[in-house]
């Protein structure tokens, strides 16, 4: 039996936890905020949220290079924990200015909402961070439950709390499979913490063990779903259709990146050994997913219906980085994840600008002669729709270009011209919106621009670093580099 | 009492839970009882979780079954709220008359 | 200063986005002319101090920033100029410049001068990017922005919806063709571990046994890239249906710069495609099919740009089928002289529709020849060069090839090469009597506002009739002292600036010399040549000189019955050879081009779009249908491991 | 003894959660889950997990399956109507699918069956094993418990937001005289069920 021994906070390092606890304390103070009234124009709720995403990630930068293992090897405080908890407060930073004024403006009610999007924030800052499965369970629970509501945000509408209904069914769906899968992988190897999964596996090889591998399919199917990839994918479109649109954005971005670095650390610290078990699965998953995705969406006509197929596509994209594996593989995998980000961020942002009050011109037909209209939001729309497409000299291109580069190195040729055809066919669909907006006329009733500043800050700052990535990318992927770096 | 019941009995009842859970997701159209399925699959991983504590000897199966209940709890809060949102909008919870958002 | 080349346009690109209107109509065409000019003078002066230097050392480059490094894999934006680059950049700036010129009076009445520029210089920068790549990643990136700006430029009229169908085709044919760019460089970084032009060269012959399938894949790949940008078959469907965009861009876009990238690329790779026999073989064929073929279907177009169009897509085919027959020298000479006299005839084709108020088809044209002077007599001067009469340009590149050909015992391309060589006569003579000779079929209106293009379209227009005079001069062995009036030796002057890029005669490598013909020969093949040419003049001028209009029957019914029997050997001629081609041009446009080529390509569409409905009935917006194909999932996963 | 006392749990689980899935009646369904979690309860006894068997039987019965009565009472559901083609196709399609799953799990297991880590120490036998887990809770597992008060704050705040009154726009909901008739209309059909 266990001495009962206090835990040793007193050992902790407070830095490298700081992030956890600047976004739950920055959560907590937004509910106690709404019992204190503030005038109808204050935007305090925003303030403070962007006040602890920013506290977070200086914390974690405070002590960047540093490595801690809280809480016995629970909670790991590394260069990927970095990476990824700067990547999603940055994203947590431009969805709160993107929701600025859009929050205001659809009458959604403020506290709740940005206690919310901490909360999710927090959740996916545990999945990247933890060492444990049941840790990453506990974040990969918090985020979601906190996006579900957010997705059910406008409560009043129909398509948004249908949307919040399916996200829900099937994300409790699919954490019964993960659930099922971190059991089995319990019993077959008698611990959760990845590190000992991996001393265990490297002991005593058990690769025919029905447990373990049936355990890994569910785990993969649990974080499958949260990524969308194919066949789990299929809330994607509805739920990101039905989100208020800043949240789609904020989930588009950071869910599946905080996915990704689930997937990621389970994969790479845990299941080196089962390499071969899980790549050929994984490259059947990465084609499906690409394919289905760019295909799909090809005759969508509604745009925030599109991007999310397109989300689904380059979740795809980034399943090969995973394939390929290792080091390069991994930042690889990061590198694209925050390129993907901020040029998908980008374009919800600018969906998020059009229409007046609550309602949403999100159509094809609705960004016709926007370019005219409104020159900087037609040519940030361009640069987003080319950079998610892949054309240079964006970002997008040279996460592909890198991404690709590395799978042909790994060997993965067929996975790269499926790839490559992929991005190929995406073209066409992301072109729409661009002649969309340059070639044809607006209809009749043209779409009102809700114009705001912090909106406008939230698009120059996403176009500014999809430009700059695609212009100077050595910064961002020697940082990718470096993050991977402590997993293997 | 002393004896214990083998670890794979234990198993296959987990599972046979677990599958039911599935199908009862897969065949039902009223979302409440859809959820309540996703409730039966939670518990057969407790079940299994359990009994794992138990054949490893290590209580870490038994505390995650205490996460896994938190968990659920926090799910079914939310997960009715939104359903009976939705309820009350379209005054039905049958899955398959609410496809508003498709294609 | 390397990067100043480059930049430069950009750079006007930036200013023009930043001052906007307040630039005004003057303003903007100083700027953007101004820009390319002064690209033009350092690229020049860039080019001198190459020169200066000794053979062996001629490349500059210029490193501008590291743009990733992973491990020792390192991409840099970086430029370099050696003898290959150097044509290309003194035809991309200099021709770009005169084009620059002509369209400041070309569109001064349009409402977009100012985007037009800016596209213009957008394009320029992505072409000298292109050019002066010192890596493949840099020479992607300019791939894509010409493909991009070439979209932008033939949308530009964007209220036809022609236009802008065109722009989409145009983008979406070259990024099949950019899938194989980026397909060939992966592997070739696959295999290599780098993207460097240097490098790669170098290390190519190590890694890649000749013949092997990993370098004939590589090869292939970008072959596909440089059939799609080149306009060759299978991908050549864009390019006619480009003429919707202004006439300048179709000149200097269409016509000059770039077009010829698939084949400097392949130039650029000769070390690369000279290792795998079997790509280089297709590169021929491809390019005298394309030659042939292309040169056909012009016979059968009215719209003046479209039998230019038609024509551009030919001598790409030429420019092809030397590289493929290993004479890369051969195809940059054409290349060049090529984007003398084509963007002339555009440019030219460009003043006759100015002057007619946009009518561009040719039997609605007719006796222009006394009305516009200068556009005639340059005219008149692009189509014999493009004929290949001697002395002017055309008639020595084209003749290289054709005994590159020859030589290195690709007879059949040979053959092809020649009918394509009697055709391209015989469709550019149509274009001249069909334009300026005979009597005029113009309406009344057109007839009134028809007026000689002013001195700012003129200017450019002379320059480059003067070029494609003399620039076939750069052929002749001027060292030699005239000694023989042929080419294929090492002598000749572009062959020998080239020589140090392909090394000597023009054929890379020495396994793959063209063997030296006699001097006979040579002088046989350019008889040969000539007279193919001249056959297809004669052929024009009977069949149109007297065209349509026939202003004796007319005037003279009586006599001019008189004469009909005089004529029979017209209609003989008629029937034999020029309704059969134009019949066969007609069937090869209605039939093989729309029909299977774009059916083709329309068919794949259709698939694509078909299946995209087919996934959305998956998605039915029902929760348990998505639960249903999660769960399939899952047992797909576990079956997939029991099968196993 | 064990075993008669496993097979009488694991025969109720099964068959209270074939009921479930089966029942036509969304309160009969909720019963029989109320039940299945008991019978889950005696199931966890029998594993020693004694601390696991009470939060069971006091979160699970106890709570969470009141809200879910306290749901279909408020919505006013009877009778699921389970009635046309489409239903009969997915419900064939589910069914097969489960066995399917099910068949593919045993078909594996059995091929290759191996049991976890052998050699793991035996647990020190204790007098119920709360003390233990709680040591273990608020030891090693800290963390994780500090996450689930966020998570259960979430849920809250989630739940009022969503939940609250009737906005603009919402449509009214049956009367709530309404409900509680039907409620009564629905209580001898779970009767029924359960006999």
């Amino acid at each position: 039996m266990m001495p009962f021994t206090m835990p040793s906070l007193i050992a902790v390092d407070w830095w490298a936890l700081g992030a956890v606890i600047a976004l739950s304390v920055g959560a907590m103070l937004l509910l106690v905020l709404e019992f204190v009234p503030a005038p109808p124009a204050s935007n305090r709720g925003a303030f403070v949220t962007l006040l602890a995403l920013l506290a977070a990630a200086g914390s974690v930068l405070e002590v960047r290079d540093a490595r801690r293992s809280l809480f016995d090897g629970m909670f790991l405080h590394d260069g990927f924990t970095v990476f990824f908890t700067v990547l999603f407060c940055v994203i947590g930073a431009v969805a709160v200015l993107q929701s600025w004024d859009y929050v205001k403006r659809t009458r959604i009610n403020h506290g709740e909402y940005y206690a919310l999007l901490l909360s999710s924030t927090l959740g996916m800052v545990l999945m990247a961070a933890s060492n444990d499965l049941i840790t990453i369970f506990l974040g990969l629970e918090l985020m979601s439950l906190a996006l579900y509501v957010l997705v059910g945000f406008r409560r009043t509408r129909l398509d948004s709390s249908e949307a919040a209904m399916k996200y829900f069914l099937l994300g409790a769906f699919a954490s019964g499979f993960l659930l099922y899968g971190i059991a089995l992988l319990y019993g077959a190897t008698g611990t959760t913490n990845l590190a000992k999964v991996a001393m265990f596996l490297a002991d005593s090889p058990m690769i025919g063990n029905p447990m373990l591998i049936v355990g890994g399919l569910l785990l993969l199917v649990g974080f499958g779903f949260k990524v969308a990839a194919v066949p789990f994918h299929m809330w994607t479109p509805d739920a990101y259709e039905g989100a208020p649109t800043t949240v789609t954005g904020y989930m588009s971005a950071g869910a599946k990146a905080a996915g990704f670095a689930a997937l990621l650390r389970v994969l790479l610290v845990a299941f080196p050994p089962l390499m071969s078990e899980w790549r050929p699965i994984l490259s059947w998953i990465a084609a499906l997913t690409m394919t289905v995705g760019n295909v799909t969406a090809l005759l969508q006509t509604n745009v925030k219906r599109m991007l999310a197929y397109s989300s689904i596509a380059h979740a795809g994209y980034l399943l090969v980085a995973v394939v390929a594996g290792g080091l390069d593989g991994g930042s690889a995998a990061l590198f694209y994840l925050a390129v993907y980000s901020f040029m998908n961020l980008g374009a919800f942002g600018v969906l998020a600008l059009l229409g007046r009050g609550a309602e949403e011109r999100v159509t094809i037909k609705d960004l016709a002669g926007l370019g005219f209209r409104s020159p900087m939001l037609g040519l940030a729309m361009t640069v987003f729709m080319l950079s998610l497409g892949g054309v240079p000299p964006t970002s997008g291109f040279m996460g592909k270009v890198y991404l690709f580069s590395v799978a042909v190195k790994a060997g993965l040729i067929p996975l790269v011209i499926v790839g490559v055809l992929n991005s190929v066919v995406s073209v066409f669909y992301y072109l729409r919106v661009t002649v969309a907006m340059y070639m044809q006329e607006p209809g009749a009733e043209p779409v009102e621009i809700a114009w705001a500043p912090s909106a406008a800050i939230a698009v120059v700052i996403t176009l500014a670093l999809t430009l700059w990535w695609g212009v100077q990318a050595q910064d961002l992927l020697t940082t990718a580099q470096r993050s991977i770096l402590g997993l293997l | 009492m002393m004896h214990d019941i083998p670890l794979a009995w234990m198993l296959a009842l987990s599972a046979t839970v677990f599958v039911i859970g599935v199908v009862g997701v897969l065949v039902r159209r009223n979302a409440l009882v859809i959820f309540m399925s996703i409730e039966l699959m939670l518990n057969a991983g407790n079940l299994a979780f359990v009994a794992f504590s138990r054949a490893l000897g290590s209580l870490d199966g038994q505390v995650f079954v205490f996460f896994v209940m938190t968990v659920a709890a926090a799910e079914v809060a939310v997960g009715l709220a939104i359903i009976v949102n939705v309820f009350r909008l379209k005054e039905t919870i049958y899955v398959d008359e609410i496809n508003l958002l498709k294609g | 200063m390397l990067a100043l080349i480059p930049a430069l346009p950009l750079a006007a690109v930036a200013v023009n986005l930043i001052l906007g209107d307040r630039l005004g109509r003057r303003g903007t065409a100083f700027l953007a002319c101004g820009a390319v000019f002064a690209s033009f003078v350092l690229a020049a002066l860039s080019v001198i101090h190459l020169a200066s230097l000794p053979p062996g050392a001629r490349t500059m480059v210029a490193d501008v920033y590291t743009w990733m490094r992973v491990g020792d894999f390192k991409v840099d934006v970086a430029f370099l100029l050696d003898p290959l680059s150097s044509v290309m950049v003194l035809v991309v700036t200099g021709v770009g410049f005169l084009i620059h010129l002509y369209s400041v009076g070309y569109m001064a009445h349009d409402a977009s001068f100012r985007r037009f520029f800016l596209y213009l210089n957008l394009f320029m920068f992505a072409m000298l990017t292109l050019v002066l790549a010192k890596n493949f990643l840099v020479m992607f990136v300019g791939w894509e922005g010409v493909g991009l700006c070439s979209y932008l430029l033939i949308g530009f009229w964007m209220d036809r919806p022609s236009a802008a169908r065109a722009g989409m085709k145009a983008f979406v044919v070259n990024r099949i063709g950019d899938f194989g760019f980026l397909l060939g460089m992966l592997t070739l970084f696959a295999w290599t571990g780098s993207l460097d032009y240097e490098r790669v060269f170098a290390a190519a012959p190590i890694v890649f046994h000749p013949g092997t399938l990993a370098i004939t894949f590589a090869t292939l790949a970008l072959l596909l890239g440089a059939t799609g940008k080149s306009a060759q078959i299978p991908l050549y469907t864009w390019l006619p249906d480009a003429m919707e965009g202004p006439t300048p861009v179709s000149a200097l876009i269409h016509a000059a710069t770039m077009v010829t990238a698939g084949v400097y690329m392949v130039a650029r790779c000769h070390i690369l495609f000279t290792m795998a026999p079997f790509s280089l073989e297709t590169v021929a064929v491809i390019g005298a099919a394309t030659a042939l073929f292309a040169a056909t279907i012009g016979v059968a177009q009215n719209d003046i740009k479209r039998v230019l169009a038609y024509s551009t897509v030919s001598q790409l085919g030429y420019m092809f089928f030397a590289c493929g027959v290993g004479a890369f020298g051969a195809g940059i000479f054409h290349l060049m002289t090529h984007a003398f006299f084509k963007a002339l005839l555009f440019l030219g084709a460009g003043s006759v529709i100015h002057a007619l108020s946009g009518e561009q088809d040719m039997r609605k044209m007719g006796g222009l020849a006394s009305r516009l002077p200068w556009t005639h007599g340059v005219m008149l001067v692009a189509c014999v060069a493009i004929a290949g009469i001697p002395p002017f340009a055309g008639f020595f590149s084209k003749d290289e090839i054709l005994s590159a050909a020859f030589a290195s015992g690709h007879y059949g391309v040979w053959v092809a090469g020649l009918l394509g060589a009697v055709l391209t006569a015989f469709y550019m003579f149509r274009l001249y009597f069909l334009t300026f000779r005979g009597s005029s079929r113009l309406t009344h209106e057109a007839e009134h506002h028809l007026h000689e293009s002013p001195a700012v379209m003129v200017a450019p227009l002379v320059v480059l009739a003067a070029l494609s005079v003399v620039g076939g001069f750069v052929g002749l062995p001027f060292q030699e002292g005239g000694r023989r009036l042929t080419t294929l030796e090492g002598g000749a002057a572009l062959e020998r600036w080239l020589a140090p890029v392909f090394g000597e005669g023009g054929a890379a490598g020495a396994s793959h010399a063209v063997p030296h013909l006699s001097f006979t020969t040579e002088w046989a093949l350019i008889a040969v040549s000539v007279a193919a040419a001249a056959f297809g003049i004669a052929m024009a001028s009977r069949a149109y000189a007297k065209a349509a209009g026939e202003p004796i029957a007319e005037k003279a019914p009586r006599l001019y019955g008189l004469l009909e029997h005089k004529y029979w050997i017209d209609e003989l001629y008629d029937t034999i050879a020029v309704r059969p081609i134009r019949a066969l041009g007609d069937v090869l446009w209605r039939f093989w081009d729309e029909k299977i080529v774009d059916g083709t390509v329309n068919g794949v569409a259709y698939v694509v779009e078909w299946a995209s409905a087919v996934l959305r009935v998956f998605q039915t917006g029902f929760v348990g249908t998505y639960a249903l194909f999660l769960t399939l999932g899952v047992a797909a996963l576990i079956a997939h491991y029991l099968v196993r | 003894m064990t075993l008669a006392l496993f097979a009488a749990f694991a025969a109720l689980l099964v068959g209270c959660s074939l009921m479930v899935i089966l029942h036509r009646n969304p309160v009969a369904s909720a019963l029989f889950l109320v039940l299945a979690f008991c019978s889950l309860a005696g199931l966890y006894l029998l594993l020693h997990a004694e601390f696991v068997a009470m939060v069971q039987v006091i979160v699970y019965a106890g709570a969470i399956m009141v809200l879910f009565l306290f749901v279909i009472m408020y919505l006013n559901l009877r009778h699921d109507v389970e009635q046309g083609i489409a239903v009969a196709v997915r419900r064939g399609a589910g069914w097969i699918l489960g066995i399917l799953l099910l068949a593919e799990t045993v078909a594996f297991f059995k091929g290759r069956w191996a049991e976890g880590p052998v050699s793991a120490p035996d647990l020190a036998p204790v007098a119920g094993n709360t003390q233990a887990i709680g040591q273990v809770l608020y030891t090693r597992y800290l963390f994780p418990f500090e996450i689930t008060s966020v998570l259960l704050l979430v849920a809250m705040v989630g739940a009022v937001v969503i939940a609250k009154g009737r906005g603009p726009g919402l449509h009214p909901a049956a009367p709530a005289a309404d409900a509680a008739a039907d409620a009564k209309a629905a209580a001898p059909d779970h009767a029924g069920g359960e006999a």
